[in-house]
Order: C-alpha cells, then structure tokens, then sequence
C-alpha cells in the first residue's frame, strides 16, 4: 500500500508469539512511544514465529521496504549474525531488544539484565529456602527453552544463589530439566514426574518464567496438592495468570519487567536515531559484549513481585485489579483491593 | 474349488501368526511396550507405582484421544494436519465461551465440539471438491485456524479456567465402587455385544465357538481392566480423562469393526474406486472421517485445557501444531495404522500414546540430561515399532 | 464347451419391445484418445448380447459408461425408454444394474463377504450405528457362492490373498447376491478354471431365462459368445461395426468383423 | 491392434489438456504462482523492485533445496521427516570441524554431506531391512540427532561463522559478464543434451520435432534464464546460493527424467513389487534416495549456516524439526510431487519452494498483524494449490 | 483354435536331457494356507509345458517360486542339474527365466517402452549416470511389438490408461525381449482378443523351437493346452495328481484329472 512517501520506516521485529508478551504488550507500548517520540515515524511491527530463518527473511524484507531502523528482539541470539550483517551493510541501524544478538553490529541494546532477572529470582528462592527448617531443602528446577541465550542467563543468575546452598548441604537438586520451547504442557508432565519419583517429596519448584511456573502449579493441583503445601517460585513476566497464582498462594512470586518502561526506552533510542543524533549517551549505563562489538546497553531495572507487593503492578499500569482478581474474587487481596 | 483344505482349516488350525494376523494383531506392539516398561522399571523404582503409572495415563490421554481422531482420517488414505490447530482454536473458543460470556460449561464444550466437526468436514469437502491433497488443505488451514486462535484470545493471551467448572475434568476422580461400576458397565456391555453376535451366528447356523469368541476376549478384557482399575483406585481412583479416553475407545472399537461405516473407512482407504463402484458415497465417508477427527481433537482440546487450567498461544502445541500435531501421527503410525490407508485398529491409538507417554514418562523420572532424552526419546520410539516388526517378520505375516 | 440346456429367448420378439438399457451413438475420450466413437448398443429383457472387438476397442469403457462410472461426452443412453439419470456407479446399482468389471474392483483389505455386500450391507437400525447382520451376510454369502459351486472358499481371508481365479468368482457372485435387472460381465471368464467358466456360462442363460438383459463382454468367440448369446455386436475403433443374431453366425465371421474383414462396412473414421 | 486412430495420433493431435499432462505438467502451478505474484504487486509497490525479488529467490533457497533432496524419498512412496534435523546436525558438526579444529571450510562442507548421506542410508536400511515404516524411523532418528546436534554445540551453544570462508558462500554473487556466462553455460549444456537425444532419434529413423524438442523448450529457458539474470544483476548479481539451487534442480532434473536410477525411482513409487520382479533392487534405490536426501539437506544446513552466519540449537529448525521440515515437505506436495509415490517432477521443488517464499515475502511486505498473516498464508496456499487443481480438472486430465 | 504348424519337440529326447528347471516336491504355506503341498514339474529345453488346475490350486503359487518372486517352504529346485541360487527375482532373470505374471506387475504410471525395459535399459555409461537410450529402447519396443502385430500401440501413454488385453499384450512382450531360457506364462491370454491369442500361442510355439523351456498356466484345456503343448501337469490342492502328453490325451481326460475324476489316483493329502 502507497503509505506517505517521506515517512521513516521503523520496523520493529518480535521473536515469537509464544512468548506472549511481545505481541500483546511491548508492541503496543513501543507503538504508542513512537507515536509520541517521533510522530512522522512509521512503526511496522512483525514476528518470527519462534523461527530465526524467518526473521532472518523479516530483516531483508524490512531493508527492501526502506526501513530506517530496525528494533530486533532476536529469535535466536545465536543465529542473528546474518540479520546483523545484512543491515550493517545496508547500513540501516540497528537497536537490540530485550534479547542478545551475537556476532554483529548494533547500536545499542535496550534491556532488562537477564542476569538480573535470574538473580531476582535465586536471591528470593534461597530467602525462602533459608526460611524452612527443613534440610536438604528438595528442589525441582523446571528451566526454560535449552539453549537459549535468556535460559542460560537466568539459570547463570540463579545459581550465584542457589551454588552455595547446595554446596553446603541445605539444597539438594532432585530434578532438573529444560523445558523445550517454554512450552508449559510439558513443564506439567514434567513438576508430575518428579513428584512420583520423589515420593511427593519436593519442596520448591523453581521455574524461569510464568509458564513453567504454571505447569508446575498446574501439576501440583492435578496431584491434588493445596496452595501453599509446596513452594513454586521463580516466575517471571507478570502475566495476569501468575499473579492470580500469587493471589492464591499457589506460586510466590513473578519478576516483574516493566515492558512500558522498556518500549519507551526503545522509543528515545530509535527517535533519536531518526533525528540523526545517533543513540542517547544519557541513556546508556553499561555494555553487552556480543563476540562482535560491545554494543552500549540501557539497562533498566526489574522488581520481583509478591503477595506483599501485588499493588505494585497496578500502581506501575501493567494490570488492573479487576483483571487479576477475575475468577479470585474472594481471595483476600482480591476482597481488599477490588472493589 | 480347490484348496479345501486350507479353506475349511481356517477355525481349526490357525498357525500362531495367523492369529496374530487377526484377534490379536496387537500382540507385537504390547510386546513392544511391556520391553519398554521392563527397561524403565529396571531404571526408576518409582516408574511402577500406582501414583506414576496413573500419571502416565493421564498423560497419554491427550495424544491418545487425538490419536482416535486422526485414524478415521489415515484409514481412508487422507491426513489432518490442522487437528492440532482444531483443538487449539476449539478450547479457546470454549473457554472464550465460559469466561467471556458466562457460558454454561456444558453448552461452551458443546460448541467446541461441534465446531471442531464442522472445522474437519469443510477441510473434507475442499480435499474431495477441489482436488487439493489433505496435506496441502488441512495445512493451510491449520495457520489459518492458528491465526484464528491468535484473535480469539484476549489481550492478557490467556483464559485461566480455574473456578469455572472446566477444571472439574481433569481434576475428578471416580474410585472405591463407583469406579469397580464403571468397570463392570464396560464389562457388560462388551459382553452382551459380543453375545448378540453370537447368538445371531447360531441362530444362522454358523460355527461360533463360545470360548475363542466370548469367554476368552470377555476374560482378558475383565482380568486387564480390573487391573488397571486397582492400580488407578491405588492412586487415586480413575481420573475422568482416563474413563472418556477409555469410552471413546470403545465407541471406535465398536464403529470400525461392527459398523457399516467403519467398514467403509477400510474400503475408501483401500480402494476408492472399487468402493465408488460398489456405490460406496466416498466423498460422504471422507467427510465423515474429518469431521469425527475435528471433534474428538476438539475434545481433546478442552482436556488439555482442563488439565493446564487454561488456555493461550500453546494450546493446540502452537503455530504449525507443535510436539502435540507430530506425536498423534506418530502414535497412531506407531500403533500400526498405515499412512497408506485402510490398515490398522482401535488398539493403535491407546498403545501408540502409550509408548511416546512412557518413552517420555520414563525418562523423565530417570532424570537424564536433555540431549540424553532426546537421543533416547528417538532410538526407543524406532525400537519399541521395531520389535513389534521383527515379531511379525518371525511369523511370516503377510499383509495388504 | 457344453451348450446351454436352455431355450434362447425370442430374439426378434425381445428386439420389439422397449429395451431395457438403449445406448446411441456414445463418444467419450480419455485427453487425446478417442476411446468410442460413437457405439450404440441396446440390451433386452431375456437376452445376452455379446460384446466383442479387438483389445482397446472399447469395450470395457462402454461397459463402464453403462455402469455408471465414466459420463460420456455425447450420445443418449436411456433405461426401459427413459434417459438415464446415472451420475454414478450406486445411481446405476439403485436402477438394477450390476456389472463385473474387468479390473473386478475389489478391496483387498476386506474379506470375501465384506466385499460381496459391499455397498449393500445387511445392518442393524440407525441408532445402534448400522451395525453390520455379520452372520445373516455369511449365510446369505455362502448360498450364492455355493450355487456357484464355491462352498469351499474361505469368507474370511482377505481377498487380495487369494488366486485371480478365485477372486473373479467373488466378483462374479457379488453381481448375482441381489436381483438385479441388468448384468454387465466384463471378462467374467478370464482368470476361472474350465469347469468354474462352464458354471458362470451356465449362470448367464439362468439369469436371462429370468428375464434379466445380460451384457458379456468376452474373448471366447467359438465357444462362448457364439453358442451361449443371443446376439453379437461387434466392435471395432470405438465404434460398432457389425451386429449378428448368435444363432446365424459362426465364429470366423465374427472374427472376420472384429479386425476388419470384408463384411464389415461401417468402419469408423 | 485396434484404436490406431487413438494410438497413432498421439504426436499430431494432442489437446490441450494431454500438453499440460505431460511436457507442461507445471504450468497450472505457475499460474497459480502468477496469480500470487499479482496479488502481491497490487498489494505493495516494492514487491516487483529487483532488490525484492533477489530477496525472494534466496529466501526460497534453503527450503528449495531441501525440496528437492525430500522428492526422491517422496518419489519412492516413503518419507524422511529427519532431513531437518541432518540439517542441522551436519551444519553443526561443519561449523565445529571449521571453528573447532581449524578444518578447511571445503573439507568440512565435504564431510557434513557425506555424513548426512550416511545417515539417509542409515534411515533407509532400517526401513527396508526391520520393515518399521519411514515415518516412525525418521520421526526417531531426526530426535536422536536433534539430541546429538546439542552435544556437538559447545557451552555457548554457538559457532560463529564470520570470517571463517563458509561465510563467502551466501556473501558471494557474481555479476556482470560472468552471470551471463553461467547462463550460456547452462543454455549449452542443456542444448547439448537436447540435441544428443535428437540426433539418436533421427539416427534411430523415430519422429524428432526439432521445433517442439529443441527450439522451443530452449527458446522458454533462454528467455526465462535471461530475465532472472537481468533482474538478480539489477540488484547485485547472482547469489551463489541461487546459482547451486539452480544447478541442484538442473542435475535433479536430469537424473529423474532422463536416468536409469529416475526411472526407477518412478517405478519403485507405483509398484514395488513390479519393480522387484522385474530385477530392480528396490532397497537399494530407496536407500540411494534416503543417501540424497540426506546428503542434500546437509548442503541446504551449510548454506543455511551460511545464511546465519552461525550455528546454534536452532539451526535445522530446532527439536522435531519445526517450520524447516514443515515447509520443506510442503513445498514438494504444493509442486505436486504425490505422498503416494510415483508422481512429480523437479519443478515442485522450484515451484513449491517459490509459492511458500512469496506468500511469506508478499506479506511481510504488506506488513500485515501476526493473526492476519496467520490467516493469509493458510489460505493462500490452499488457493494457490486449488488453482492448480481446478485447471487440470478442467482441462479433463487423468492421473496414475 | 489353428495348431501350432512346427512339429512338436520331442517330449520323450527332451525327457532324458537334463531339465531346465526341475522341481520337485515343493512345499509353501502362507500362513495356514497351505498353498503348495510338494508340487513338481521338470522343464526341458525345447519343450512346452502346462500347468492346470482348478482356481487356486497353486499353479501361480509355483511359477512364482520358479521366478523367485517366493521362497519355500522345503522341496528341491534346480536349474540345469544344479541346485537353483534365486533369492529374487533379478537372480531368476540373470539365469535366463522370464516370466508373465498372471497380475501382469506393470507400473502404471510408466509407459509402454518403460515397462518393457524395466530392470534391464539399455543405458549411456556410468559417469554420465547411465541416461537411457530412450531412442534405442523404442525402436527395439516398436520391433517386438510388430512381431506381435501390436504395431500400432502407443508407446508413450502409461500403461494405467490402457485397456486390459493391451496391458496383458505389453506384459508377454517384456518376456521375450531379451533371449531367455525359459519363459513363464500366467495365464497369458486371459485378457487376449481371440486374434492376439492365437498370435501367443503361434509365439509359445516359436520359441520352443528355438530351444527355449516354455510354462504356460493356461484354462483354456481344449483349444490351447491339448492342442498347442507338449506336456500337461494337472495339479490339484497344491501338489500334482496327473501328468500327461498332451498328444495322448482329451480334453475331457485333463479337466477330469483337475476336478477329481476316477482317472486321477494320487490325490494330495
Ligand atoms: N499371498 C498369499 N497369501 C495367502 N494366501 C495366498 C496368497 N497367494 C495365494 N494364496 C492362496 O494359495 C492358494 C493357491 O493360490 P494360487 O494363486 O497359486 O492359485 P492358482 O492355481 O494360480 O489359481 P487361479 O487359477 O485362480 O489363478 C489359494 O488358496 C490362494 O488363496
Ligand atoms: N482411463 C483411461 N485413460 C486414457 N485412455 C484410456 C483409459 N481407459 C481406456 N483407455 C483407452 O481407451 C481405449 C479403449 O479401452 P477399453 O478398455 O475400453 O478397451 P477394451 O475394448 O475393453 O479392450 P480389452 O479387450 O483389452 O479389455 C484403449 O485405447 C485404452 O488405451
Ligand atoms: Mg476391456
Ligand atoms: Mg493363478
């Protein structure tokens, strides 16, 4: 279609629907940003699918069209390089989103450390495994899609906690496993599987996102479990599933990363790429190294949501009461914030 | 005519592998499978306690059920690829129904239902109209159902069905009496199937030997299901997915090797033409076949949306069908049904989603690394069939 | 082979009244390869009319258009005086027609009994699922294969794994398990024993004799289409090219007209 | 011999519909490409740019080229559902010999296609040999070696390819007055091989059309060759990987029409058991298309990790295969090469692979929302499928 | 049917030289059908042999043995004096044994020329991947053909579009292609026009004279297999039950024999 011949082409390519969050949230948001950070812009946003050969094909067909930026959430970090290479020598910019990119030229690199986010999510499992009396604490790590960039940062980030507890005796790890594609029927099959093998016996299953979080509790109510009998922590996302668990006592705790925050970040990076200022320096507080270049990075923080802080996701606009309580009215957070 | 001999010695002196051929034609495979078990059981101490082989069902039954569907449509020579698509869409459709607009549970897996049927017989209608192969139609329809899923999911991307009576599925469980019920309704009801054949066989005047016909399938049925039910009562109790699973088999047990139109799956998967002669509608039998795997993937949908308490993106295994489109095609393929149309039997979607259920089962209570699952995961699905080949090889089977 | 015992049916007498199947002028082409053009046949309650002609002279797809399973292209075809509203092989089977092809169309999966009532099962009411009378199937099975002299053969072995023989007389049996009208045997002879032709040709009189219109298409000229038919139509190209009365014609005429001797004068184009 | 009418006419008087049978089989598909083609122009004013179309072209490469390994093993009435995961594993264990252990990038090509033509071979004997169907033995092997393709991986679970010359092979185009040579070269050697079986007809005293066996089909491909390697040189010349797919389907198509082994290949899909009496070794037939399609798909992983720039977990699809193996069987099928064996020729690959690469490139390019896109290309390739379908019906063809 | 005009070999020379191929006592079950319950036969050079039976006594059970298409259950088979090596097919026909099957096993979507050549093309060389010498093939095709006067076949159309007689037609011709041993007829004239019969079994006579060993499963016990062969093996529930010279013996003897009659003593168990 004839779009207006001298608006500047921003694509913004998302890695995959199954991580739901880049299409029903950070598109949105990044769009809107956009829309106030650089009116004139045109904001084209496309998905993966979770397949890096797509993206790939995304990234040729976006410089074809004229694209002056691309905002890259990668499919795959490790199999970005060519989409890198093919806009460096197209010489269009481009931005990393929230995902790493190995192996060629970026601009800069807008995102929540995952390092970060799995130290979040080790720093309280072992608060609350140092709260049980209990020892060896039994632990279930239900961990994400192997070989992913993000799977081995969190787990890297979880471990700075969890190492010293099972050096010394108080964790010990009865099962372990990736969970290919993040995909939560198996994370289920799997938090079922090592319930048996252990005799029930597991204390806290610690997952990596929401979804393996929610096999887990999914798993323990097909078990005929009840909330609060196991600990299911090291959720992330916040999505309105998880913090219904929360609600319930079912799961502990969802690292909560402010996608808002995030897309607008992108939003001053981008508009200020198109403006020909090149990438914000006040923006930018650290570095990823990604075996090509250190590509400057904006960092931004991540806060791991509980009980005790549940109003937080309201307060920051990611969720509103009536939207997490749906279907929990009578819990009690649920009966004193929702009216 | 010649070769009486063999002909009139067809009751009498039937050699062991013709009756492999026939009754028992699911022999190799459970061999198969039991290999299998031994291997696990010897790996895990766990792997054969009542709580993990009541697991194993329950999570077998998803595949399995889809399984029942697909077979309809392979025995006529056509495949679905969009069932896992339909039981995407399907249960998010349902739970769209419940959540959304406060539709009774009853009437929203209804729908669901109904709506997978209608899904398969307009794939049925475009593959025998147009000419398009099933391959390319039921494809194409899947992303397209895909992307149907994608607009039915609201903006949270996920329906959480805990509290709306969905959940009810997958969490009951039917024991003591009541489940030993249910075993002897089943019981009965093959008896007096099986009974009614044979009555009418004697009243004709034909052979009909009371053991090989009734006492001895009606004894095996009774000894396994009791067996299983004590197992699951030890756990606790028979989980409802387990009993539609085990219904559901029963009914397709029933309608392919009792009624006229199971019989017409075999033929139209045979040989179209020569079932268009014998003035078989063959268009009508097609779509019969897609529209029963429609709605028994619908089904199957709303379990698994029952089980995982919700549903989003993953339900239906996900743009292109996923783990759970490759392993009902697999289960039935491992069961014995030919992709070639017009072989295989009810038993193949009960034990093929056993073996892929206790390859995974099994390995995942050993607790082995992820590239060990996989490799093992692969060499045990090939093994697991190729007893069961081996076995009929021994027995100089023949078949067509 | 032995004569049928039975007298013919009055052949000018039959050709008087209205023929049960008329088909005129019938053209039909495969891509580029005229298959008829052009054959016309009729067939009369009572009679057996031969249907003969060289191989690939279209024989087999005049049956099959009669059949049902190919439309043609152009020419009538009507049934006892009407045009025939055939769209498809059950269409001609719910008219009285049966045919043994030549390619005898059976499923190899399915047993003798089950590709006999193929189509036509005996089965229980509707809402038990139409399940199939099995014992009724086999008994019924096992009268017409016993008329036929088969009592012997097995109704439970799949049929593809039985010999060419035996698998033209489960056929031919399925033609005859109803009363039918019109019976179209295409070759019925070619895969059986002597003794098991001389049943089939026996069968044939029997069937006209009850006032059924029979078409044989068949090879056996000396033997078979002259002594045991009423009436011959020759073939040739696609076209018919001859027609006899059976009882004043000897073979060598019949071969004469089949690969165009001088008595054949129409010769199609 | 009767119908010598029919039989005679077969050169002069050939309809329409008996042209499209035969030389022109693949006409209807490109017309069903055409209509996509214009849809897209329509659509977005970029899509006709020179730039796009080289895009196009090499974005239809990797799945192209698995298309045409995949036929063969369709061709002989099997299938191989692990070329994916051959893909990737050679592609790993390429990169490994290369970053790893300093081989030479020709070598370590050199190894990762023979290695996956071992494992093609290896599917193949178990297939023949134990008699397990190819859909469960491949389904078992592809895991196994999505298994091994992450033991190979190191911790980072990544090769970086830049700088290591395997990057050369999807950087390389060449332009200019050697693109036009490759054309005229290929214009020879088909000429060449035109005329040879001329000249051997003539000799032979047999009717040789020069104009319908030589000027035309070379006059066609003259004038097609001319306008890719016009457009490809508007952008930056012809991509090597083009030019491999390109010589790929010239060697494929000329093994499959005018070799011994493509007869076979044929007859093997029809009839086995014809085939076998008639003295072919139809296990070794299969087992040389298993070898190939092996052998091919580790090309396709090569230039795929060409493409990339690097190999991970993901390369080859990922586990089980995923949109890789998907649309590379799809390809073949919409080409109208038949799951049933015995039907297709090289084009499906080209075609198939360009009626894939063009609905996903149209519809980036139009931008559309995920669902939308979802929805469109399910369709459309139903569409595109249906084209083809309702011509050849329309023009009365008959199949075998 | 016209006799054969070439003298008949010899049956009793032909009987004390060393067989072609001999069978003796040969045994195969499929499952519990017992198809062969130890069957012989002898095949001498020059010489034609039938093979009668009723439907399913076994006859194509055992020429596929002979053509290694089976393996047996026990028995002794040799070729020339020696104990026969054929696991296949492909061995039958390196040691000269051609055989028409009575199901024809052509490829349907092959054409007439590649079916003929099917397993034994006349090829370019190796590094150019053995491309077939189509023109070469076609004329050799177009040559058998004519000496069957099927000159006018089309050799280009798959056979799956071909009528029954003209399939059955390019199945004999494959046979005798190449100069074989011994050729093996399945019921070669089932499908046949009477012209093209007659043209086979003018053929059959041919090339016994030549010196070949000719087996032909035939029904058509009157005209062909007392008239145009040499020696008649009657089998009857798999095993042999009478053997006679064809010069000896009616019609009606052999058909007795195969049903059964006084005639016939050593009936198998
Ligand atoms: N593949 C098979 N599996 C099982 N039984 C078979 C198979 N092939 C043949 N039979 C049985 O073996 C017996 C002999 O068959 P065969 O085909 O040799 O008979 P035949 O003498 O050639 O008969 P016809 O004259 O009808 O061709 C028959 O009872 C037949 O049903
Ligand atoms: N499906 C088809 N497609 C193309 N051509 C066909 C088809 N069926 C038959 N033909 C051709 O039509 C002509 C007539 O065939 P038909 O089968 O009617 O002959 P026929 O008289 O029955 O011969 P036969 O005695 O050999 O059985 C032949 O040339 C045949 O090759
Ligand atoms: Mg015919
Ligand atoms: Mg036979």
């Amino acid at each position: 279609a004839a779009h207006a011949q001298d608006a500047k082409k921003v694509f913004f390519l998302l890695p995959n629907t199954t991580t739901i969050r880049f299409t029903s949230r950070d598109a949105p948001f990044f769009v809107a940003a956009m829309k106030e950070k650089a009116p004139n812009a045109q904001v084209i946003v496309q998905n993966g699918e979770g397949d890096p050969a797509r993206q790939q094909r995304l990234v040729e067909d976006a410089i074809t069209q004229g694209a002056s930026v691309i905002v890259l959430a990668a499919t795959d970090a490790n199999l970005a390089a060519g989409s890198l290479k093919a806009a460096a020598d197209a010489k269009v910019p481009v931005v990393l989103y929230d995902h790493d990119a190995v192996g060629g030229k970026a601009e800069a690199h807008v995102v929540f450390d995952s390092l970060s986010v799995g130290q979040a999510q080790g720093k309280r499992a072992a608060e609350l495994i140092n709260a049980m009396k209990k020892s060896p604490v039994k632990v279930a790590r239900v961990k994400g899609n192997e070989g992913e960039y993000g799977t081995g940062q969190y787990e890297k980030g979880q471990n700075e906690f969890l190492q010293p507890l099972i050096d010394s005796g108080k964790v010990k790890v009865v099962c372990e496993q990736y969970t290919q594609n993040w995909d939560p029927a198996l994370a289920q099959s799997f938090a079922e599987d090592c319930l048996t093998r252990n005799g029930g016996d597991v204390d806290v299953f610690l997952g990596m996102n929401d979804g393996t979080t929610g096999g887990s509790v999914a798993a323990l109510i097909s078990q005929g479990a009840k909330p609060g009998d196991k600990l299911v922590t090291g959720g992330q996302d916040a999505t309105v599933e998880a913090l219904r668990y929360v609600a319930q006592g079912w799961q502990d705790n969802s690292v909560l990363k402010d996608l808002k925050v995030e897309a607008t970040y992108a939003a001053d990076v981008v508009a200020s790429i198109l403006d020909g200022k090149g990438v914000p320096k006040d923006l930018i507080n650290g570095k990823v190294n990604n075996k090509f270049m250190d590509v400057p990075a904006v960092f931004l923080p991540v806060k791991n949501i509980t009980l005790d802080n549940l109003s937080d996701v309201v307060t920051a606009g990611v969720w509103t009461w009536p939207e997490i309580c749906k279907g929990i009215e009578d819990t009690e957070v649920c009966k004193k914030n929702n009216k | 005519m010649a070769n009486s001999a063999a002909a009139s010695g067809d009751v009498k002196r039937r050699t062991f592998g013709e009756v492999l051929n026939s009754d028992m034609r699911a022999l190799p495979v459970i061999i198969g499978l039991v290999a299998l078990w031994v291997f696990f059981a010897l790996q895990s101490n766990v792997f054969l306690t009542p709580q993990n082989l009541s697991n194993l069902l329950v999570q077998s039954t998803v595949v399995g059920i889809m399984a029942i569907g697909l077979m309809f449509v392979l025995l006529v020579k056509e495949i679905d690829l969009s069932v896992a698509a339909i039981n995407g869409v399907t249960s998010v459709l349902m739970a769209k129904l419940v959540v959304d607009y406060g539709v009774s549970p009853w009437l929203a897996v209804t729908v669901a239902i109904v709506t997978g049927a209608a899904i398969g017989s307009f794939s049925a209608r475009w593959v025998t109209f147009v000419g398009v192969p099933s391959f390319v139609v039921t494809l194409g329809l899947g992303l397209a159902l895909n992307g149907l899923q994608l607009v039915l999911l609201p903006p949270t991307a996920r329906y959480g069905l805990m509290g709306t009576g969905i959940d009810k599925i997958a969490e009951t469980k039917i024991s003591g009496i009541t489940s030993w019920a249910a075993l002897v309704i089943g019981l009965v009801a093959f008896a007096a199937l099986v009974l009614s054949g044979i009555a009418r066989r004697k009243r004709a005047g034909l052979e009909a030997s009371l053991f090989s016909r009734f006492v001895l399938p009606l004894g095996a049925a009774a000894i396994f299901g009791a067996i299983v039910v004590t197992i699951l009562n030890a756990h606790q109790g028979i989980p409802v997915v387990v009993l539609i699973f085990a219904i559901l088999l029963g009914i397709g047990g029933y309608i392919l090797k009792e009624t006229r139109f199971g019989l017409y799956l075999y033929a139209v998967g045979n040989n179209d033409e020569a079932a268009r002669r014998a003035g078989v509608k063959v268009a009508r039998i097609k779509m019969a076949a897609f529209a029963i795997a429609g709605g028994i993937a619908a089904l199957a949908g709303v379990l698994g949306a029952s089980r995982a308490l919700g549903v989003g993106v993953f339900s239906g295994g996900g743009v292109g069908g996923g783990t759970l489109l490759l392993e009902s095609i697999a289960a039935t393929v491992i069961g014995g049904v030919s992709l070639f149309g017009g072989r295989g039997s009810i038993h193949a979607a009960l034990l093929g989603a056993l073996v892929i259920g206790t390859v995974q089962n099994g390995l995942n209570l050993m607790g082995v690394e992820n590239y060990v699952r996989l490799i093992v995961t692969g060499l045990l699905l090939v093994l697991a069939v190729s007893i069961d080949k081996l076995i009929e090889k021994a027995m100089g089977q023949q078949n067509f | 082979m032995v004569k049928a015992a039975a007298t013919r049916g009055d052949v000018h007498a039959a050709n008087q009244s209205t023929p049960l199947i008329s088909m005129r002028n019938i053209r039909k082409s495969f891509g580029s390869v005229h298959a008829l053009q052009g054959a016309s046949v009729d067939v009369h309650a009572g009679e057996v009319v031969a249907l003969v002609g060289d191989n690939g002279a279209g024989k087999s797809t005049l049956v099959k258009i009669m059949a049902g399973v190919f439309g043609f292209d152009s020419g009538e075809y009507s049934i006892e005086g009407q045009p025939a509203k055939i769209a498809s092989p059950a269409d001609a089977t719910a008219l009285g027609i049966q045919t043994v092809y030549q390619d005898l169309a059976l499923c190899n999966n399915l047993d003798a009994v089950q590709n006999l009532f193929l189509g036509r099962e005996l089965t229980g009411p509707a809402w038990f699922g139409r399940r199939i009378r099995r014992a009724e199937c086999e008994v019924r099975a096992r009268e017409v294969l016993t008329r036929m002299r088969l009592g012997q053969l097995s109704l439970t072995r799949p049929v593809g794994a039985m010999s060419g023989g035996q698998r033209q007389n489960i056929a031919i049996a399925r033609s005859i398990l109803w009363t039918p009208k019109v019976v179209i045997f295409d070759e019925p002879t070619a895969a059986l024993s002597h003794s098991a032709s001389e049943q089939v040709s026996a069968l044939v009189r029997t069937l006209a004799n009850d006032g059924l219109g029979i078409v044989v298409v068949s090879h056996d000229i000396h033997n078979f289409v002259v002594n045991a038919t009423d009436r011959i139509e020759v073939m040739r190209l696609g076209a018919n090219v001859a027609s006899f009365k059976s009882s004043e014609v000897t073979g060598e005429q019949v071969v004469n007209a089949m690969v165009g001797g001088n008595e054949a004068v129409n010769l199609a184009g």
